[in-house]
C-alpha cells in the first residue's frame, strides 16, 4: 500500500500496463514535449506522443492504431473536449466492431477530467457522464477513490473494446491508499463504501464523499445510510443496487449533472421498474441544478448538491 | 519514381475495372430486378474503377485501406469473394460482415480492407491510425486512405493531414474529386474551386505534396499514387493525391421510408442541374472502355480476349447475386453478439 | 384545414416563418444549389444558401448570426451529423446567453431527422434526443404528425433560444391534416393522442404511432390506453404525464433508444420522484436493445419496440 | 493602403497598450494580493498589447470583435469600463457579465465585443456569423475574429475559412501566434511551422490571403489588419492575418482544485524547456517599451508625458481593483435567471 493523491494513481495505472504490454499507447495535447516527461521517458516517442488541439483527429487516430493491435490510451484533459470530437467517441469507436460482423476491437481509454466546479464556469465544469452512459459499445467508469482511479485504469487499458474514463476533477489531490504492484479494478462491480440499513444513496465520482459526509451527519441523528457508488455506470452493478434496497426500501440518488442529463434518472427508472415492490417511498435524486455553471462561487456552490441536501432528501424518504 | 505496369499487370488491372463497374451494374439491377433486397442507402463507385484500381495496385501483404459508404470497389480489388460482398449489401448471414454492416461498411480485415465510415471525414483519421501502427512495426507498409471531395471540408480531413505530415505517417490520401457532393458542385462549396484551383492545393496547409491525378487513366494514377506510397514507404510521410473521376450513378438511390420502392434516380447533372452534356462528355470519358481501348490498340489485348474477360465477370457476378438471393437472414441473436469484444 | 406529408409540413412551417420575418435565414448541405430551390427563390441568396460538409461551421456560423440579430434554421438531414459538431449544440449554443450575464440571445434552429431504422445500420439510425433534452439552455422538440410538425417548427423559429427540432424520418411520408396559415404549436404542452383510464403510454415520435396502435390492439381486450405525446422533450410537460396517472395508477414509457440512451427513463424518474404514491404498478420502459443498430432487415425490427412488446409491457403491469 | 496613425492616434494606440499591460499586471498581483478573489484558470494578454491595439484601431460604430478564454486586452481597447471588468474576474455582481461568465468570458455587446469561447476554435465560426449577418446588412461594417496558433489545428478553423473565402464574408482572421499552445511548442504540432513555413500559408488552402506581421509593432499590425479591414469591407472577403507575438506570462495560473492558493507559475520556456535566453529575448522585445522608445525619440510623446500617463493608468487599474474587491456577490437566484431568454 502506498499513500498517494488520486492524480498519481491515474498515472500509476498508467505506467502499471505500459510497462508490461508494449502495445500501450499513451497521447494527447501537452504531454511529452521534452525528453524529461516520465512517460516518454519510460517508453519512448513511438508510444508517447504530443499532439496538436485536434481531439477528432487524436481519437480516430486512437481507433484506427486499436483496429491495428495496439491500445492507445487519450490523454483529452477535460471531458468537454470530447464534444469537438463527439461523433468519433459515440458513433465511430463502438461501432466498428459491430459493423464488421466481429472483424475488429477497438480498444481505446478516453482519459478525461469533469465536474471542475473551481471557477471555471460555463463550458469547463460539466458532468457529461450521462452523454456516454448509453451508447452500446461503450463502457464507462467514473473512479472516486485514488486505489480505484488506478485498478479501473488498468482494467480499462486492458479492455478490448472503448472506454471512456472519467476521473473527477475535484477530487485530483486526494490522498488515498493504493495497492501497490499489479492492481485491477473489476467493471461492473459497486462499491459499498458505507454500509447503513434505514436508506441507500447511490452516488458517483465526487458526490461519494459528499455522500459519505451527509451520511455522517445523518448518522448522528440515527439514521444509518447505506452508501453504494457505483464506479462504472457501463456496465452497471445494479444487483447491489437493488440488493441494498431490498434492505433499506428506500433510496437517493445524488449526480453532478443536472436532473435531465443525470446517470441516476437512468439507475431511478430501472429501479422503479425492478424494485417498485420492495420500496417504501418515492426515489429521490439529488442533482445539481438546470443552469449553466455560475463563475461565483457563491453561485457555484448554490447550485451544486452538497452533504446538507443531500442529508435533506434523506430525511424526506424516511418521512 | 515507380514503374509501369506489365502488359500482363496492365490486363490484371482492366479486369478489377471490370469487376468492379459489372458488380455495381448488378447492385443497380438489383433494385429492379430484387425489389426490397437492398435498404437504406446504396453508393456506387462506377466512374472511380480506374482510380481504385490504380490506386490498390501497389498494395503489398500488410498494407491497409480504408474507405467511406462508397466501398464497394475496394475490397474487390483486394480479393474479397463478391458472393460474400452483395450477401452483405442484401443483409444476409453469408455477408462480409454477417449483414450486420450492409453497403457501407464493407469490411475484410484479413484482405486489409478494415472498414469504413459513413460519416463523412471520419475515417481519415482512422487511416492515420493505422499508419502509426505501421510505422511503429517498422515493415515497410503503408495505408490507402480514400475519401472524396466533399470530405475535405471537415475538420477531420484537416486534423489529421497537420499530424499525419507532422509524424511522417505512412499514409497516403487519395482524394477521388468526383465534383459533387450529393446534389453540390465543388465550386460551390470549395474554396479552392471556387477560385479555379486544384484541391491538391490544401497539402500546402500542411506541409505535404499534394498532387492532382487524372482518375480516369489507371496508368496515370497508378503513377502518382505509386511515387507517393514510395515515399511513405520510405519513411518521409504522407501526400496528398486528387484523383478527378466523375461518378457516373447517382449519388445513390433514392432516399424513403420503407413502402417506397428503391431505386436508382438520373444523376444530378441531369436530374438537378439540366446539364445532360455534361454527363453525355462524361460518359464518352468513360475510364472503362476507354482503357479497354488503349490495351487494344497496344496489343497487349485482343477484341475477343477482351470479350471474353468481360463475359467471364458477367457470369461472376451473376452467381454472386445468386448466391446472395438465396443467402439465408442472420439468426436474431447476432443482433446482439457483437456490441462488446 | 390541407391534407400533406410530415416532411412537407416541416417546409411550411419554415415557409411561414421566413415570409412575415426577413431575419429568418435557412441554410445546410445540398440544398439552394439552383435557383429553382423552392426557398432560394422565394427568399433569395442572402437568407438561403448551401454550405461546405462542414457541420462545427454551419451551426457556428449560426450561433454568430443568432447573436447579431437573425433567426438562422440550419438544415442538418441526421441528428447523427450533429455529433461532429457536438460542442456547438451543447457547449456554445446554450452557453453565450448565461455566460454574458444575459446580453446576448442565440436564436437558431437546428432542424435534423433520426430513428431512419429502415436499412440504414450503424451510424446513420441513432434515436439521440436524449443527448440534447438534459442540457441547460437547450430547447428540444419532436414532432409525431404534420400538424405539430408545421406549427413546432415555427414556434421554434421564433423562440429566443437555441431549439433541436428532431422530425423523425419513419414518418417522413406519413400525412395528416395541416392547418392553413399561421399555426403555432406551443413548446411544453403534451397531447393526449387518445383517452383511456387503464393505463398511461407515453411515447414520442414514431413510438406514437406504434403505441397507437398497441392501445388498439388493447381495446379489443377491453384494456383502455391512454397515450401521451409529450411533443417537446425540453420544456417537458411532466403535469399532463402525472395527472393521467393519477387517473391510471400505471404507465409503459416507449422510446426507440437504448434504455440508458432514452428520454423515458428521464420521465420515468421524475414519475418515481413525484408520483409514487399514485403508482399501482412498475413503472415500465419499453425501449431499443443495448445495440448498435443491424442493417439486416429482420434483425433491424427484433431490436426495435413494436406494438406486440408496447402491448405485452401494459398487460404486465396491469398484472 | 491603409493609412499610417497620426501623432494623436500613436499615443492613442500606446496609451491603450499601457492600460492593457497596467491590467493584466492589476490582475496577475491580485493572485497574491487577494488570494483567492480569483477562481478557475485565467489567461493573460501581456505581450500581445501591440498586436490587440493595432488591430482593434480601425474599429468603427457596428463592427464586431469575437476572441478567446485570453479575452482582457480586447474589451479594454474598446471602451469596457476596467472596474466592471476586474469584477467580473473577481465574480462579483458589478461584472461585467454579472458574475456569471468570470474571466475567459468578458463579453460587451454595446461596445461591439461579442464574447468569447473558452473551447480552443469554437469562436472562428461565431465570428464568420456575425460576418454574414453584416454582410446581409450592407453597411460596410466588419468582424475581427482573434484566436492562437494552436487554434489553427482544430477542425473548426478550416471549416469556417473555407466558407468565409467561399461567401466573401467580411471577417479578419487574426491568429496571434505566441509560439505556444500552453506548453507545446508550435513547431511540435504545427505541420508548416515543423517545416519551417509561417503559419500564414495555411491560407492557400482557402484561396485567401494571408499574411505574416511582426505582432510587436502596432504600426505594422496597424497596417496589416488596416489592409484586410479594407479588402473586407469592399467586400472582397476574408484574410488571414499570422501577427507574431510573444506570451510574456504563463499560459494561465496553476490549475488546481480548491484548497491550494492559486498563483502565475514561471513562463513555459524557462519552467519546462529552461530556455531562459529565449524569454528574455522576448523581454528585450517587450512591445510596450518598445514603441514608447519610438514615440519619444519621434518626438511625438515627451518621457515625462510618456511617465505621467503611465501614472494616470496605473491609478485608473488600481481603483478598478479597488472597486472590484468592494462589489458585492451576486444574489444566488441570479444563477437561475440566464439560462433562457
Ligand atoms: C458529417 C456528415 N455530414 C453529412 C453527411 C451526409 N453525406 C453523406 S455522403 C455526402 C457527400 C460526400 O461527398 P464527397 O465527400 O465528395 O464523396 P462522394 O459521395 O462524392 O464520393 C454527404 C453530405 C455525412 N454522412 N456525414
Ligand atoms: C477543444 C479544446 N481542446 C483543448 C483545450 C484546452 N486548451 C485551452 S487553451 C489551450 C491552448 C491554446 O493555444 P493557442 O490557440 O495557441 O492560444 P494561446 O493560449 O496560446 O493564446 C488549450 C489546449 C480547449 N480549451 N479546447
Ligand atoms: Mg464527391
Ligand atoms: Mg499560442
Amino acid at each position: 500500500m502506498a499513500n498517494m493523491p488520486y492524480i498519481a494513481a491515474v498515472d500509476a495505472g498508467i505506467h502499471q500496463e505500459m510497462r508490461r504490454d508494449p502495445s500501450v499507447l499513451y497521447f494527447g495535447q501537452n504531454l511529452a514535449t521534452t525528453e524529461n516527461h516520465a512517460f516518454v521517458a519510460a517508453y519512448g516517442a513511438d508510444r508517447v506522443r504530443v499532439t496538436p488541439i485536434s481531439e477528432t483527429a487524436e481519437i480516430g487516430i486512437a481507433i484506427g492504431a486499436a483496429m491495428s493491435g495496439l491500445r492507445p490510451v487519450v490523454e483529452l484533459y477535460m471531458a468537454e473536449f470530447m464534444l469537438v470530437a463527439m461523433d468519433q467517441v459515440v458513433n465511430e469507436a463502438p461501432r466498428f466492431r459491430y459493423m464488421s460482423g466481429g472483424q475488429v476491437k477497438v480498444p481505446i481509454v478516453l482519459k478525461a477530467g469533469y465536474g471542475f466546479t473551481a471557477g471555471w464556469a460555463g463550458q469547463h465544469t460539466g458532468s457529461l457522464t450521462a452523454l456516454f452512459m448509453g451508447v452500446p459499445g461503450l463502457k464507462v467508469v467514473v473512479p472516486s477513490t485514488a486505489a480505484d482511479a488506478k485498478g479501473l485504469m488498468a482494467t480499462a487499458i486492458r479492455d478490448d473494446n472503448p472506454v471512456v474514463y472519467l476521473h473527477h476533477y475535484m477530487l485530483t489531490l486526494e490522498h488515498g491508499e493504493v495497492p501497490d504492484g499489479e492492481h485491477l479494478v473489476p467493471f461492473g462491480k459497486a462499491e459499498i463504501r458505507r454500509a447503513g440499513g434505514d436508506v441507500t444513496i447511490v452516488a458517483t465520482g465526487w458526490m461519494v464523499p459528499r455522500s459519505l459526509a451527509a451520511a455522517e451527519l445523518l448518522a448522528k441523528e440515527g439514521i444509518h445510510a447505506e452508501v453504494i457508488d457505483p464506479r462504472t455506470v457501463s456496465p452497471l452493478d445494479l444487483e447491489t443496487i437493488l440488493k441494498s434496497i431490498d434492505k433499506t426500501g428506500r433510496v437517493v440518488l445524488v449526480d453532478q449533472a443536472p436532473r435531465h442529463a443525470s446517470v441516476t434518472a437512468m439507475i431511478a427508472a430501472d429501479i422503479a421498474e425492478h424494485r417498485f415492490k420492495s420500496l417504501k417511498a418515492p426515489i429521490i435524486q439529488v442533482t445539481a441544478a438546470d443552469t449553466t455553471i455560475p463563475y461565483s462561487e457563491p453561485l457555484e456552490a448554490h447550485v451544486i448538491p452538497d452533504e446538507a441536501r443531500i442529508a435533506a432528501a434523506v430525511r424526506q424518504v424516511l418521512k | 519514381m515507380s514503374q509501369s505496369p506489365t502488359p500482363e499487370r496492365q490486363i490484371w488491372m482492366f479486369t478489377q475495372m471490370l469487376r468492379i463497374r459489372a458488380f455495381e451494374e448488378s447492385v443497380k439491377r438489383a433494385f429492379t430486378e430484387h425489389p426490397g433486397v437492398i435498404r437504406g442507402h446504396t453508393h456506387l463507385a462506377d466512374g472511380a474503377e480506374a482510380s481504385i484500381v490504380g490506386s490498390l495496385s501497389h498494395f503489398r501483404e500488410g498494407d491497409a485501406a480504408l474507405a467511406t459508404y462508397r466501398c464497394h470497389g475496394y475490397p474487390l480489388v483486394l480479393g474479397s469473394d463478391p458472393k460474400a460482398m452483395m450477401a452483405e449489401i442484401f443483409g444476409r448471414a453469408d455477408g462480409l460482415c454477417k449483414g450486420l454492416g450492409g453497403s457501407m461498411h464493407l469490411t475484410d480485415v484479413k484482405r486489409g480492407f478494415l472498414g469504413t465510415s459513413g460519416i463523412v471525414g471520419a475515417g481519415i483519421p482512422h487511416a492515420a491510425g493505422v499508419a502509426w501502427a505501421l510505422q511503429i512495426r517498422k515493415k515497410g507498409n503503408v495505408v490507402l486512405s480514400f475519401f472524396g471531395d466533399g470530405a475535405a471540408k471537415q475538420g477531420a480531413f484537416h486534423e489529421t493531414l497537420n499530424i499525419a505530415s507532422l509524424w511522417k505517417l505512412p499514409v497516403v490520401f487519395v482524394m477521388e474529386n468526383n465534383g459533387y457532393n450529393v446534389v453540390t458542385t465543388t465550386v460551390q462549396e470549395d474554396a479552392n474551386a471556387a477560385a479555379g484551383e486544384p484541391l491538391a492545393v490544401k497539402a500546402k496547409a500542411y506541409a505535404m505534396p499534394g498532387v492532382t491525378v487524372d482518375g480516369n487513366d489507371p496508368l496515370a494514377v497508378h503513377a502518382a499514387v505509386g511515387d507517393a506510397i514510395e515515399r511513405a514507404r520510405a519513411g518521409k510521410g504522407p501526400t496528398l493525391v486528387e484523383s478527378k473521376v466523375y461518378r457516373l450513378s447517382a449519388h445513390g438511390n433514392i432516399i424513403a421510408p420503407p413502402g417506397v420502392p428503391l431505386h436508382y434516380p438520373e444523376h444530378e447533372a441531369i436530374a438537378v442541374f439540366g446539364k445532360r452534356e455534361e454527363y453525355e462528355a462524361a460518359l464518352r470519358g468513360d475510364p472503362v472502355p476507354r482503357f479497354r481501348g488503349i490495351l487494344v490498340k497496344s496489343g497487349a489485348l485482343s477484341a475477343a480476349m477482351a470479350d471474353d474477360l468481360a463475359a467471364g465477370i458477367a457470369k461472376e457476378m451473376q452467381e454472386a447475386v445468386a448466391f446472395a438471393v438465396k443467402s439465408p437472414f442472420p439468426k436474431l441473436e447476432s443482433a446482439l453478439e457483437y456490441n462488446y469484444a
